[in-house]
């Protein structure tokens, strides 16, 4: 989706505003949008992919003001969190609204686990990597040049529109993940490569001050291979 | 019009996420005093000390350190460190010429496991926006300013795996222990954001 | 400047909402917003491309409620004319906070010649084309294909985000321009050729249902020959 | 924090108008009264009537149409319009198998020499985003409904040339006097947004 949240290489939000005092949640409900979402996630209801999905399709004026105009970070959290529990049907939007769960209850089918409280500690340490445990065939390798896709999907990405069109050189090959695009949009996670791919910033940006680049994670997908020359 | 969340009639997000809170738990899909600790965790137990304290080993600990930019999170797991948002994790070490810095354009991705949650400006747009295209001009407003010799690299943390910056162990605090160390390494240090410059008389021996 | 307002291709704002009953300016300060920035510009204190530049530099979060949340559009003007009457030294904000004329005046150097009621029907009127008259070398000729370059100034510009990299056809040259980028920053018009430049939309976007394409004036300097086949 | 518009200390859009309006006219670089014959300009005189007429002709008159698509202000002047907005106009034909539609991704540039002020959804993000990416999409919500095999050609007024659609003429109306053409070109029709259609009975001779 070409959202406001694709923000990189955007001009006119003026400086960076830091306040080395803030307090991690300045308001209570805060804390709670926090863990609510993890305590959600934790359960099974829904996926990182879909809360991130969730956030870029809540209001772009609210999002906006929450990367702009000082308002709190966890709006965003609180946003999906409400959107894909509606989408699933778990939370419909008359629950809310009315703060009692209706009749119907969480659709069959979604076999959810509660975190309990003593959980919470091994749920926070636990170490497995996102790594799927599968093979997928790679199509490229470490060295190669690749040119990030020209894709303008409706639906969640994690291609960011500055890369896109780009050519950069394949850093490394982080193994098999889901794929963001089809499993935040429920059509499983199309197990795939994901690569390090570096950008010199003079082929993002065209002239630069000095040596630089932008290193991007990205899936084959998302990739083609290129015949630029290299620079 | 859509959108505006200040309609009074819209309720505000404590009301908002009180209805869903009581609503999960109605359901049985949430657990209230899991948040409470979800809460405590991040408030009291995970925060850029971890980062500081992994810093600090791997600035003595030679064969530490080469287990850390091998695989980050197995080596902080040594360290009883690791977990949530950090579960794929990559160290990535400054060196003379070399500067690494990191940021999430799309979202907010975060080290949490080795720095906790992420401050304000790391979440907004001047950072998020300006971190890619612009990264000098971004150090600069922190203080830091890099030579035109100087190769920046920014780290856009797109999918799974979470990138921290190694900073350089600054001269003069050759003999220090590990505890030493760490005080002097900051948050914005590991994001990439800062420098880390050891204190006046840095050189005199610990007291 | 890769800004808010450079918005082609961008989804999440919804449906497209209709007033078939709106009035042409709603609230009386409207009309006056409109004509004034006429007036302005009629005097010679700014330009089209200054002006343009003036509603790029406003707030991003009050532009976005122009454009999505339904403010008034003419927020966009009157911050527009406010930026660039500061810019130019013409109106102060302390002018502006003040309500009154501060000791300076207008900067010597600016010949503004004030429309008056009895002109402004042929200043209406008025047909001149805003070529420029004289020449300048072509680059490019009917048939050329070309690359919009990727280039992220940070000042104004007319090259929108999603043509940026991506390969056309030059369908027209419209003759010699003004280019917007320097005339907007107060560097000169910087005569150049402004064709019509044909996109393909599956170039543009990947795959489309249909024959499509978009089609948009781009000068010279936004333009380097392509060396892709023909598709 | 920046920008929010509605900080109560911030005067409204009336005051500021008006500030600055006596300002300008203090420093005689305006004068108000040319400001209320602008106004009214756009009130009363220019609008998408003229664009009405100008089609109208066009579609009787084959070789006004051919100065038209040659030179749209040159043409428009004959019958005594054209000017600000308008000052480098190109009529693009619909044809069977090729539809046209104009916007202006960047700000709201638009024909006001032949279709006076743009309506609101012209001039918002709904309709700036989606018509280059997602023309049939934003056609149909306009309940135009073009087959796969039309053509569908965007302007993005990047420029100071504006672009005016000239639509086709719809069957049934032979024989019609210009004025009662007129009568049946809408503005959308003139941005691309809709199609005309002759009214029921339109084939029965003029009354």
């Amino acid at each position: 989706m070409n959202g406001l949240h694709d923000i990189g290489g955007m001009h006119g939000f003026g400086p960076i505003l830091r306040d080395e005092h803030e307090a991690l949640f300045p308001e209570h409900w805060e804390c709670r949008a926090f863990a609510l979402l993890i305590a959600v996630i934790a359960s099974g209801a829904l996926s990182m992919d879909e809360a991130r999905d969730g956030v870029e399709r809540m209001d772009p004026l609210l999002y906006l003001r929450t990367i702009h105009a000082g308002e709190s970070y966890y709006w965003r959290w609180l946003c999906a969190t409400e959107i894909l529990l509606e989408r699933k049907g778990i939370v419909t939007a008359a629950e809310r609204h009315n703060s009692r769960p209706g009749a119907g209850n969480v659709p069959a089918g979604l076999a959810l686990s509660c975190l309990k409280a003593e959980d919470v500690p091994e749920r926070v340490a636990r170490r497995g990597s996102a790594r799927l445990g599968m093979g997928a065939p790679a199509q490229f390798s470490v060295g190669d040049r690749v040119q990030a896709r020209n894709l303008h999907p409706e639906g969640h990405t994690r291609l960011p529109r500055y890369v896109r069109g780009r050519t950069g050189r394949i850093e490394r090959d982080h193994g098999v993940f889901s794929f963001p695009d089809t499993s935040a949009a429920g059509l499983g996670p199309k197990p795939q490569h994901l690569y390090l791919v570096r950008f010199e910033a003079a082929e993002l940006w065209g002239g630069e001050p000095g040596p630089g680049a932008v290193l991007v994670d990205l899936w084959d997908d998302y990739l083609e291979p290129s015949d630029e020359r290299d620079t | 019009m859509s959108g505006d969340f200040k309609d009074p009639r819209e309720p505000g997000p404590a009301l908002r996420v009180k209805a869903l809170e009581e609503l999960l738990s109605a359901k049985g899909i949430i657990d209230p005093a899991a948040l409470d600790v979800l809460v405590d965790t991040y408030e009291t137990k995970v925060g850029p000390h971890i980062g500081a304290r992994v810093t600090a080993r791997a600035w003595v600990d030679r064969d530490f350190r080469q287990r850390l930019l091998e695989d980050g999170a197995q080596a902080i797991g040594e360290m009883g460190f690791g977990g949530m948002q950090g579960e794929d994790l990559m160290f990535l070490p400054n060196e003379p010429g070399v500067h690494n810095m990191i940021v999430c354009t799309l979202c907010s991705c975060y080290p949490w496991a080795v720095l906790g949650l992420p401050p304000t400006w790391y979440k907004s747009a001047p950072y998020r926006s300006r971190a890619v295209s612009d990264p000098r001009g971004v150090l600069r407003e922190f203080g830091v300013d890099l030579g035109n010799d100087v190769e920046v690299r920014v780290w856009d943390s797109t999918a799974e795996l979470r990138y921290v910056v190694l900073p350089e162990r600054p001269a003069g605090t050759e003999g220090w222990s590990q505890d030493r160390l760490a005080a002097i390494v900051t948050r914005d240090a590991l994001i990439g954001t800062g420098l880390i410059r050891a204190p006046d008389g840095a050189g005199a021996p610990a007291p």
